[in-house]
C-alpha cells in the first residue's frame, strides 16, 4: 500500500499518537468510510470513527471537491454523507436487452385491416375480421406508434377511429398508405382468390366501386391525411 | 515387544497418563501423516536431513505402545506402520539385488518429501490465512446501486405479413388451397408468376419461406415442392436482376428483397 | 474530459454518432459502474455497458494510477476489476466487518492446496494431507464460493478436479491465482511437484507418456494456470 507521497514528508514521524493524522490521511478516512459504509453516514459519526482530534467536516470538504466532475459525486443526504454516481452516468446502471419478436397474427391482421381502411373503427375491425379485437391487441399496437387514435366518426356514440401513424410507413418502407398494394395486385401476387370476397369492403375503388356492407368506411374518407 | 528407545516400562501410573496422552494426542491429529510430521519436529532438525529410519522407529514405537495399552487405531495408522516397517527392513538390510521395486533410500526419500510438502502447505495456508482479506482488512462498496435491467420486446414484421394478413382475412370464408391438376407439385413458372407479383413489395429482407403459397406449408410433400420452386424462382428473379438473395451462415434462412435499381 | 479541439471543425457531423467518447469520460464511467457494484466487474462487460467504441482497458488503467493512495482502491481480480478500500484503513472499518465463518484446519489446508496445486483432484489432495478429504470439507469451500470445479483429469476415471475461485481471489486480495504467497519458491523446491509414491506405482518406465495408474496426476495439467 503507498501512501499518499505528498504528504509523507511533513507528517510528524511517531507523536501521530496524540496529533490528529494529516489532512490528506484525513481525506482517505473519509473516502474509505463513505464507500464501505452500507449508509449515508454523519459528520459525527465520522468523527467518532476516525482517530482523536480529526476534523471529518474539513476533510468531507476537501474530498467533494476531488470528486467534483468524476464519475461519482460526494452527495448531502438530509445531515449525513454519501457516495453516489454522477446523474449523468445513470444510463450506465440500467442494462437494456431488446428481444424482437413476430407480432402476433391477431395484432397483423388488425394492422392490416386499419392501413387498408383507415379510418376505421373498432366495429368496423371486428366485422371485418370476424372476431372481437382485444384491447391488448389494439393497445400494442399504439404502444409501438405504429396506429393511432384518427379523427372520431360522425355516427350515433360518435366512435373514435383508428389510422396508421409515419413510424407504421417507415417501418414498412411506404410513402403513404395508398402505396399499399391494392386488391387487383394482392391478387395477381396469388394472395387472394379470383372470387369475389364475401366482404364489401375493399381498399381501392377500381375492384369494388360500390361497397355498401354496413359499418364499411365511407371511401372518401379512406385514405385522408 | 518394542525396539524403540523409549521401550516399556511397568505398567504404572505413568503408563496410564501416557495412554491417556495417546488418546488425546491421536485425537488431534488429522492422518498418520500428520502424526509423523510432528514426530519429525521433535528431531529438532531440518526436514531436509530428518534420519527416516529414526522417525520409522518412533511412529512403530507409538503404535505399539497403542496396542499395549489396547488403543483402537484407526487402520491408515496401521497401514501406515506396516508400510514404515517394510521401509525399515529395507533401510536396515543390505540391499538385495535380485529383489525388484524400489530401494530403501528411494521410499526414504519419498517419505521425507511428503512431510516436507505437508510442513509446506501448512506454511502456505498460513500465510494465506494472514493475508489482508475482503469484510475485514478492506472492504467492498457498502452501498451498491441496483443494476436495472430493463427488458424491451420489440414486434416485427414485414410488408409481406401485413399483405398475407390481408389477404387472409379477405380471402377466409371461401379459403381454400389451391387445386392443380398435379396435386402436390408447384411448378416453377407458377412460382416465378406469383414472386413477379410480390417482389415489388419486398424492400425488407425477407424470408424466402414467406413466399410460399397460402396452404403449401402443412404437407411435407407439396412444402418441398413448394420451397424448391420458390427457391428456383428466387435465382431467376435474382438472374433477372429484379431481386438479392442473402444466406448468413449454412442452414440458415435464404433471405430475399428487390434490388433497388433493377437494371434495364 | 478535453476533446483534442483539432479534429472537432472538419468531423463530418454525422460521424460523432459512432464515435467513442474522450478518455476522461470514459474513465468517468469506469469509475461510476465501479463504484456502483461491489463484485469486481469484467473489462468485457464494461465494454458492453459503454457506449460502443470505448476502451475500458485503457480507461481502468489511467483510473488505477488515479486512485493510488487514496482510500479506495482500483485492484484487479482474475478477469476482473473492483473498487476496494485501503486494507490500512481496516481499523476504521470495525463497524463493517463481516465475520466469516471460522474455517477448520482441514478446511483450510485443503484450500491451500487446491490454490497451490490447482487444478488438482481429491486424490492428490488427499496424497498431499495423508488423510481422506470429507465430503462437508470440499462442500463448505464449494459453498463459500472459494473453489468449483476444473476440467476433468484426462487419466482412467476421467477425475473431476478443482481450482480456486474468483471470490477466492478477492477475498484475499490476488490479482491471480500466480500471485499467491511464495508460489515461486515453493515451485522451484520442487513442492509442487505431483511425486509419485514409488510404491504405490509400478511404473519403472521413466518415460512412459501416460501414467495408467488411476488417480496419478498428468505433470502437464498440473501446472498449467
Amino acid at each position: 500500500m503507498t501512501e499518499p507521497s505528498a504528504d509523507s514528508p511533513q507528517r510528524p514521524p511517531r507523536d501521530s499518537l496524540f496529533e490528529a493524522p494529516p489532512m490528506g490521511e484525513q481525506e482517505r478516512m473519509v473516502e474509505a468510510i463513505l464507500f464501505a459504509t452500507a449508509e449515508p453516514v454523519t459528520v459525527r459519526e465520522l468523527e467518532s470513527r476516525m482517530p482523536h482530534g480529526c476534523d471529518p467536516a474539513e476533510a468531507l470538504a476537501h474530498l467533494r471537491k476531488r470528486y467534483e466532475g468524476r464519475g461519482v459525486h460526494l452527495v448531502r443526504v438530509g445531515d449525513a454523507w454519501a457516495m453516489r454516481t454522477a446523474p449523468d452516468l445513470g444510463f450506465l446502471m440500467s442494462r437494456e436487452t431488446v428481444e424482437t419478436r413476430k407480432l402476433s397474427r391477431a395484432a397483423i391482421e388488425t394492422l392490416a385491416i386499419i392501413a387498408y381502411h383507415q379510418p376505421v373503427t373498432r366495429a368496423e375491425i371486428e366485422e371485418i375480421r370476424g372476431v372481437s379485437v382485444s384491447r391488448g391487441t389494439v393497445d400494442q399496437l399504439i404502444e409501438m406508434e405504429w396506429i393511432r387514435f384518427g379523427r372520431r366518426r360522425m355516427t350515433p356514440g360518435r366512435p373514435v377511429t383508428f389510422v396508421v401513424t409515419e413510424g407504421f410507413l417507415d417501418h414498412f418502407g411506404l410513402e403513404n398508405a395508398r402505396d399499399l398494394p391494392g386488391l387487383a395486385e394482392l391478387r395477381a401476387a396469388g394472395l387472394l382468390d379470383n372470387r369475389p370476397s364475401p366482404l364489401g369492403t375493399s381498399h381501392s375503388d377500381e375492384d369494388d366501386p360500390d361497397a355498401e356492407e354496413a359499418g364499411s368506411a365511407d371511401q372518401s374518407e379512406l385514405f385522408e391525411d | 515387544m518394542t525396539d524403540a528407545d523409549n521401550s516399556s516400562e511397568p505398567i504404572s501410573v505413568t503408563d496410564r497418563l501416557a495412554a491417556e496422552a495417546l488418546v488425546v494426542d491421536v485425537d488431534g491429529f488429522e492422518g498418520p501423516l500428520d502424526l509423523l510430521l510432528n514426530m519429525a519436529r521433535t528431531q529438532k532438525v531440518d526436514l531436509r536431513k530428518i534420519s527416516v529410519l529414526a522417525l520409522a522407529q518412533q511412529y512403530l514405537a507409538f503404535v505399539e505402545k497403542a496396542k499395549a495399552l489396547r488403543i483402537e487405531l484407526a487402520a491408515d495408522y496401521l497401514v501406515m506402520a506396516a508400510w514404515l516397517a517394510f521401509l525399515k527392513s529395507r533401510l536396515l538390510l543390505p540391499p538385495d539385488p535380485t529383489e525388484e521395486g524400489p530401494s530403501g533410500e528411494d521410499l526414504a526419500a519419498h517419505l521425507a518429501f511428503q512431510l516436507e510438502r505437508l510442513q509446506a502447505m501448512r506454511e502456505a495456508a498460513a500465510r494465506l490465512m494472514a493475508r489482508d482479506r475482503l469484510g475485514r482488512d478492506f472492504f467492498a462498496r457498502g452501498l451498491p446501486e441496483r443494476m436495472e435491467r430493463v427488458r424491451k420486446v420489440q414486434y416485427t414484421a414485414t410488408l409481406l405479413d401485413l399483405m398475407q394478413a390481408y389477404s387472409r382475412i379477405r380471402t377466409r370464408d371461401d379459403f381454400r388451397p389451391f387445386v392443380m391438376d398435379r396435386d402436390s407439385v408447384f411448378t416453377m413458372e407458377q412460382a416465378l408468376d406469383r414472386m413477379r407479383g410480390m417482389i415489388g413489395f419486398a424492400g425488407q429482407w425477407t424470408d424466402i419461406q414467406s413466399y410460399l403459397p397460402e396452404g403449401w406449408d402443412e404437407d411435407p410433400v407439396r412444402w418441398r415442392s413448394a420451397t424448391a420452386a420458390t427457391f428456383a424462382a428466387s435465382l431467376e428473379l435474382v438472374k433477372e436482376g429484379r431481386a438479392e438473395l442473402r444466406q448468413s451462415e449454412t442452414f440458415a434462412p435464404i433471405e430475399l428483397r428487390r434490388k433497388e435499381h433493377p437494371r434495364d
